[in-house]
């Protein structure tokens, strides 16, 4: 039987994380980095034979609780009272998606990185935490129950926080790291109380389970909680608490702003961790949730708006970015905005659709930056680049697929799943049309800006200097002379995400019958969803998101075109000119959303005092540090009535004695003499 | 029977022990301090004889026995800790025992 | 039942305990006597004896027994048993940093290791006591062999002036709490638990006098567990001492002190509203103020210190939350109480694990200390610098550690006693800890070291160095097997 | 008439104690200290308690206050080294929260019904004899055996620490 070895997926990498840990040094790099990606790429492997085990169960019987325990038996975790926990997996085909997902795109990955990591010198620990995330990152996807997400949650967060603090000699890298780290806390309190609230109210922990003892999802899909018929004021804070935990790791704004600093991490963590796996775990969450999160309407707008505005916000960010890994990570919010957006309006196939689709051309596109800044010796920045196309073809050509996947041009991946999301919510109701709009208004921008990246990088002038390559320090540079391709184990990946790019969107098609919604479809409570079939409205949106799509490369193509020896829309000296109040200053700095923060923060900074010293070292960054300041303030205060004096401590004991008795008193008065 | 009522004792003790409390507060020296918390002590054994008296048990005679004999150890040892800080700092002043602070 | 067998059966209730006695006792005379110039045996002495009581301990809690020794004096339950247990494990971790400790210190006292298995048994008294006068007998052989273990570095100013501030509050806090009993005493005409509780089943009344006496026990516990606005000698102390008695006063005197809380809260369960508020209320100031205090501090043992008021707090949520029950003469533990048991057996893994990677660092002369200390630990001592990742991740309460779990069972009992404000609390609480537990971690991981490495002769510390890794292998395996601890601690299962 | 006895020597034991702690040199105090525990032992007396005012005077007054003048002795912390107390909020709050304190436990008591006093003559009489403390703290029925003889770890305890805190050498 094989969901008898479920046990296996993750416990593979757990295996290479230990081997790594304890022997990785003495082993040599070889077998670090092939063990590292073997274990993956067999997770995948066991991945595929569950599926097709899973396929060929009736729809209905398609959702499996294994133990994660070898021999797949069901024992209680934690049993303590009535609070039982199993470590257990949840096998359906959500789950079995993300595991596809993260152990082929991840197991790409990690192929890709024993090239582009090989000479780092820690590059045994780095593959130990690559292996350590995907055990977490699997134990996140295939959980039977919150906590056990919880724990996944926790643990890739974690290791995020390792991998983008790896080169940690920069300072900067490690900053970044703090920042993730804090950020990621502030959604977890979220998770954590959602969390603590759904046991409160439905008295198990785990999404389903057996007639006498259901699971919380089925309680909620029925409208029953542990006490009487569930509120619905009940399941909107759940559904609030959650989603802020889905903020926090998915980077929805307001708590987006961790994402485009991690970019600091080695470029197989960004392609790995911030574009196809762990971002996206918010989305899986709410998605795994659906039959509690649809029970508000409330919450559905809530993660609609959110997602929409998120997407906007970002696009237009990354008009301006100059950093080819910035644009890329504004683009990764941006197409995390959308999956919100499919997620609010209430269709979740389309929303995971997309984050599969993405996990290809987003993971393809850092894979493929990665591969630009290892030819340039660790340049990164776009204004240094240029007439690359005919240097490094095989990045060129497959960084070309993933374009026009994420721009939308017809056919390609990207197409199929944004036109899914966006033709939602056209049919839903109440703000739809509105939601459409802004959605394809960012899909135009989304065209711009891809477009703008591969002209800055492949088709302009070239505007660096052969011999200065390296100079600059970075850690993709290891000393090879000149613009180079990549080794093949960096392109092979390239090229098999390039295919699932360009062919990978035809499994959720109206040609194939929309496969992939109705293999989802037991897994997810949708309650819109586009009409099947290629007919009359669909038709209409699938033809102006096309035309959206190919306008918007028209349009860049033919403004770069123009300008080939500079690769600026705008010359350098009339953007000294402009004032703050114009829309590229207004782009360019973050909406001064950012700015604002730090503005709130540093207005009060005179008070800050040594206290704060470290909290301005380390985490520069505006709604921390407005806690920050907070937190730091009032401790630097009440720290001063710890005198050192005997007799003052004394004395606050003996303030204390009198408010506990007197309070005790006063408070128990009109209990006696009943 | 009893002319002095419990309440009396009680009051007394109570007037006691906050004298001790207070001279807790104030006092620089040590081992003053101390013998201020050695007058709650007594203060407190005065407590359990009276309410020892006011429910005829042994009870409250046998508590202050124990302590006694804490109070003895704490004496112990407590002077010994007055000892040693006078041995490294040549003072006993509380108000001069002030690394640790903040 | 005649007294002889009566005292016989007694005797054996409370084995562990005698053992320690009798082990601190062996151990002052063989120090004196016998091998007077091999002070190191009498660490291996002690080790032995805390093992051995370790094992009669287990033995006797799968034995499943309930009894009350010596006439009501004592109790022994699951509660006393969990208490028990965990303070031995305390006690055999601070012994094996001890003997590292004193070596590198130069410090060796064969009286350090009597005074700290003196003071465990106090401890465990405190666990175990049925009677508020036995408490206060056993919170006084716990704190009076802490005096002297605070100063026992007695040529170094710190650890004195440490010794006098701990010495003068907490006589000064004892008071209180003899008055407190006294007010008790004088309320329902007994100090038996057992009786009080009864009393007050059978007529709920409230007095004036129980309320202020239940008010000033309140006030002398929460001296000894560090409770907000009774915690200001915590962090000067922690700091004066020398590490390895700061190690073993931050578990067993808080453990000691939340049994008792537990016990005495359970006796006055009948009269809760007269007494709810104000535990609710210093829970609330213990857990903001720690939390808060913690953040700005450059010295670590100064920052743990804090820290171990912040948790003191969350311990405080579980008492909170508490409700055991006495059914058929068997103590059922409620949610509360398993919660603050689980709890404080990972305090005392995560903190004796972090002060012991402190020890490890300590060299003759020098104790690791400052956050600069730590600056690039990753690179000198790795051993050191990755132990101490993880009890600081455990302290910050991420899974998948005990401290996580723990804090999660605590959220879970609050919130089954509807103690919504206080959970909710703890939760923003906790996150401002993640800070400055991350500040350590970021010190030794991503820190370059200060300074030009010291030439370090290896020295002989296996002792502080099995003494962090069993702490370790605590933290993280009943972090992510829990189920382990069901046949051992007997009384989180019932 | 024991009324009028009970408020004459309880009016002396708060004036002694006032001095002790009003009076500046430590001295002083200690004496203060020894009138003050001879005067409860008067009022233990009053209160059936006739071992425990006999103890109240040895071990008191006699030993341990004689330690504390002994230590005063071998710092030579007399007269001249009385410290002056610093004037300041300290002393202000700490008498005011100290009255208040007081009040609230004095409110508690007046509020507080303590029923009739239970005490027979006849118990007056034998109540608190050395014959039935001896009985009672040894008998094995009783809870007071088992605290008695951890009072005597706590004593060892406190010898060693002493001995620790006071040895020349390590």
């Amino acid at each position: 039987m094989i969901f008898n070895w479920v046990w296996l997926i993750p416990a593979l990498p757990l295996f290479g994380f230990l081997f790594n840990a304890f022997l990785g040094k003495r082993v040599g790099k070889t077998v670090v980095g092939w063990l590292a990606s073997l274990v993956v790429l067999s997770g995948f492997a066991l991945s595929v034979s569950v599926l097709a085990a899973l396929l060929k169960l009736p729809e209905s019987e398609r959702q499996r609780i294994v133990g994660l325990f070898p021999g797949g038996v069901v024992i209680p975790w934690i049993h303590i009272g009535n609070f039982r926990v199993n470590y257990a997996a949840l096998v359906d085909p959500l789950s079995l998606l993300m595991c596809l997902i993260v152990t082929g795109v991840g197991g790409l990955i990690h192929v890709y990185a024993t090239g582009y990591m090989a000479e780092d010198q820690d590059y045994a620990r780095f593959f130990t935490y690559f292996n350590l995330f995907i055990f977490f990152m699997l134990t996140l996807v295939l959980a039977e129950n919150m906590l056990l997400l919880f724990v996944g949650w926790e643990g890739v967060g974690l290791c995020s926080y390792l991998l983008i603090s790896f080169w940690y000699e920069d300072k900067n890298n490690a900053l970044a790291g703090n920042k993730a780290f804090i950020v990621n806390r502030i959604g977890d309190v979220g998770f954590a109380l959602g969390m603590m609230l759904i046991f409160a109210t439905f008295g198990t922990l785990s999404f389903y389970g057996t007639a006498a003892h259901p699971g919380f999802l089925q309680m909620a899909a029925r409208h029953i909680s542990a006490h009487g018929p569930l509120l619905i004021s009940t399941a909107t804070v759940i559904g609030l608490l959650l989603f802020i935990g889905a903020c926090g790791k998915s980077a929805q704004f307001p708590l987006y702003v961790w994402l485009p600093d991690a970019m600091a991490g080695p470029t197989p963590v960004s392609a790995l961790i911030h574009a196809a796996t762990m971002v996206t775990a918010g989305v899986v969450m709410v998605s795994r949730c659906s039959p509690l999160i649809t029970d508000s309407a409330t919450v559905m707008i809530v993660i609609a708006s959110v997602g929409c505005f998120t997407a906007f916000l970002a696009a237009s960010i990354g008009l301006v970015q100059n950093d080819i890994k910035k644009v890329l990570a504004y683009s990764t919010v941006s197409q995390l905005g959308y999956m919100f957006l499919g997620c609010g309006v209430g269709a979740f196939s389309a929303g995971m659709f997309h984050v599969t689709t993405h996990a290809f051309f987003k993971g393809l596109l850092f894979l493929g930056a990665g591969s630009v800044i290892h030819a340039l010796g660790g340049e990164q920045d776009m204004r240094r680049m240029g007439g690359l196309k005919n240097r490094i073809p095989i990045t060129h050509w497959t960084m070309a697929a993933a374009w026009f996947a994420i721009a939308g041009f017809p056919l390609f991946s990207g197409f199929w799943s944004k036109d899914e999301i966006l033709g939602a919510a056209y049919v839903s109701p109440d703000a739809g049309k509105v939601l459409w709009f802004v959605g394809v208004v960012t899909a135009l921008m989304t065209a711009f800006y891809m477009s703008r990246l591969m002209w800055k990088t492949f088709y302009t002038n070239q505007r660096f200097n052969e011999a200065e390559l390296g100079a600059h320090g970075g850690h993709g540079g290891h000393g090879h002379p000149g613009v180079h391709e990549s080794p093949p184990s960096m392109t092979v990946p390239l090229i098999i995400l390039a295919a699932l790019s360009v062919c990978g969107g035809f499994i959720g098609s109206p040609f194939m019958g929309d496969a992939f919604q109705r293999y989802l479809a037991p897994a997810v409570r949708n309650t819109t969803a586009m009409p099947e079939g290629i007919t009359g409205t669909v038709l209409v949106l699938m033809v102006i998101s096309s035309l959206v799509a190919v306008a918007g490369i028209l349009w860049a193509m033919s403004l770069y075109g123009k300008r080939r020896e500079t690769g600026d829309l705008i010359p350098a000296a009339a953007k000294a000119k402009m004032g703050p109040a114009s829309p590229y200053r207004f782009l360019l700095n973050l909406w001064y959303w950012d700015a604002l923060c730090n503005k709130v923060a540093i207005g009060y900074g005179g008070v800050l005092g040594n206290s704060l010293k470290w909290f301005d070292t380390y985490i520069v960054d505006g709604v921390v540090n407005t806690l920050a300041w907070i937190v730091g303030s009032l401790a630097s205060g009440f720290r001063r009535t710890q005198t050192g004096f005997v007799r003052n401590y004394a004395l606050t004991m003996l303030i204390g004695v009198v408010a506990v008795v007197v309070g005790m008193l006063w408070g128990s008065f009109h209990f006696m003499f009943k | 029977m009893l002319a002095v009522p419990t309440e009396y004792y009680l009051a007394l003790s109570a007037i006691l022990f906050t004298i001790g409390v207070i001279g807790v507060l104030i006092k620089r020296n040590p081992i003053v301090i101390f013998m201020c918390i050695e007058l709650m002590l007594n203060a407190v054994n005065l407590t359990f004889i009276a309410f020892g008296r006011h429910f005829a048990q042994i009870n409250g005679q046998m508590y202050v026995i124990f302590v006694m004999a804490v109070a003895a150890a704490e004496v112990t040892v407590g002077l010994g800790i007055i000892v040693a800080v006078f041995r490294t700092k040549d003072t006993i002043d509380v108000d001069e025992v002030n690394l640790l602070k903040f | 039942m005649n007294g002889a067998s009566h005292i016989a059966s007694s005797l054996s209730a409370i084995l562990p305990i005698l053992i320690l006695m009798g082990t601190a006792c062996v151990a002052l005379m063989g120090d004196v006597f016998i091998w007077k110039r091999q002070r190191a045996l009498t660490g291996i002495v002690a080790l032995i004896g805390s093992v051995w009581a370790l094992v009669v301990n287990l033995q006797q809690i799968l034995g499943y027994g309930s009894s009350e020794p010596f006439s009501g004096s004592l109790v022994y339950d699951s509660l006393s048993q969990t208490t028990s247990l965990v303070l031995l494990i305390a006690t055999v971790l601070s012994v094996l940093l001890a003997i590292t400790y004193l070596r590198n210190r130069g410090l060796e006292l064969g009286e350090y290791h009597v005074l700290l298995l003196f003071s465990a048994s106090g401890a465990m008294l405190m666990g175990a006591a049925n009677d508020l006068i036995m408490l206060f007998i056993g919170i006084e052989v716990l704190s009076v062999a802490l005096y002297v273990l605070a100063g026992i570095a007695r040529t170094e100013e710190r650890s004195e002036e440490a010794a006098i501030k701990y010495f003068l509050l907490g006589a000064f806090a004892s008071g209180f709490l003899l008055y407190g009993i006294a007010l008790v005493y004088g309320a329902t005409g007994t100090t038996n638990l057992q009786q009080i509780n009864h009393l007050f089943s059978a007529k709920a009344s409230i007095t004036p006098i129980l309320v202020a006496g239940i008010g000033l026990l309140i006030v002398g516990l929460g001296f000894k567990a560090a409770l907000v606005p009774f915690h200001q000698w915590t962090p000067d102390v922690y700091e004066g001492a020398p590490t390895s008695v700061t190690a073993f006063m931050a578990a067993a005197a808080k453990v000691g002190a939340f049994a008792a809380f537990l016990r005495i809260m359970n006796a006055f369960m009948p009269v809760q509203p007269a007494w709810i508020t104000a535990i609710q209320v210093l829970a609330i100031l213990t857990m903001v103020f720690g939390n808060l205090l913690a953040v700005v501090q450059d010295n670590v043992k100064r920052m743990l210190a804090y820290s171990s008021i912040a948790h003191a707090g969350y311990v405080l949520v579980a008492v909170a939350s508490t409700g055991m029950i006495y059914r058929h003469a068997v103590l059922y533990l409620s949610q509360g109480d398993r919660a603050a048991m689980f709890y404080l057996l990972a305090y005392v893994f995560m903190t004796v694990g972090a002060f012991g990677v402190l020890v490890l660092l300590s060299r003759s002369g020098k104790d690791y200390q400052t956050m600069n200390d730590l600056k690039g630990l990753a690179r000198t001592h790795p051993f050191a610098a990755y132990t101490m990742m993880f009890f600081m991740l455990s302290l910050g309460g991420i899974p998948p550690t005990m401290g996580f779990l723990g804090k999660w069972l605590i959220f879970n009992a609050a919130i089954s006693a509807h103690q919504v404000t206080l959970a909710i609390v703890m939760a923003l609480a906790s996150v401002v800890g993640i800070y400055y537990y991350l500040r350590v971690v970021w010190m030794m991981c991503f820190q370059e070291p200060e300074g030009a490495p010291a030439t370090e002769h290896p020295v002989n510390d296996w002792a502080a160095r099995w003494s962090v890794i069993v702490s370790l292998a605590g933290t993280l395996m009943f972090g992510v097997l829990p189920a382990l601890l069901s046949p051992i601690m007997t009384g989180l299962y019932h | 008439m024991q009324a009028a006895f009970f408020g004459v020597i309880a009016f002396l034991s708060i004036l002694s104690a006032i001095l002790m702690v009003m009076n500046r040199n430590p001295v002083r105090s200690a004496l203060f200290l020894v009138a003050n525990f001879a005067l409860l032992a008067v009022l233990y007396l009053t209160l059936a308690a006739q071992f425990i005012a006999a103890v109240e005077i040895i071990v008191y007054a006699g030993a341990i206050m004689v330690l504390f003048l002994f230590v005063l002795m071998l710092l030579s912390l007399g007269a001249s080294h009385a410290l002056r107390e610093r004037g300041g909020l300290q002393p202000l709050v700490a008498i005011i929260l100290g009255l208040i304190f007081l009040a609230s436990l004095s409110a508690a008591g007046a509020i507080g019904t303590l029923g009739p006093g239970q005490a027979t003559p006849q118990w007056v009489k034998n109540g608190g004899t050395v014959k039935a403390i001896g009985t009672a703290l040894f008998d094995p029925r009783l809870p007071w055996l088992f605290p008695f003889e951890v009072t005597s770890i706590l004593l060892l305890v406190a010898v060693v620490g002493a001995i620790v805190l006071a040895k020349r050498r390590v």
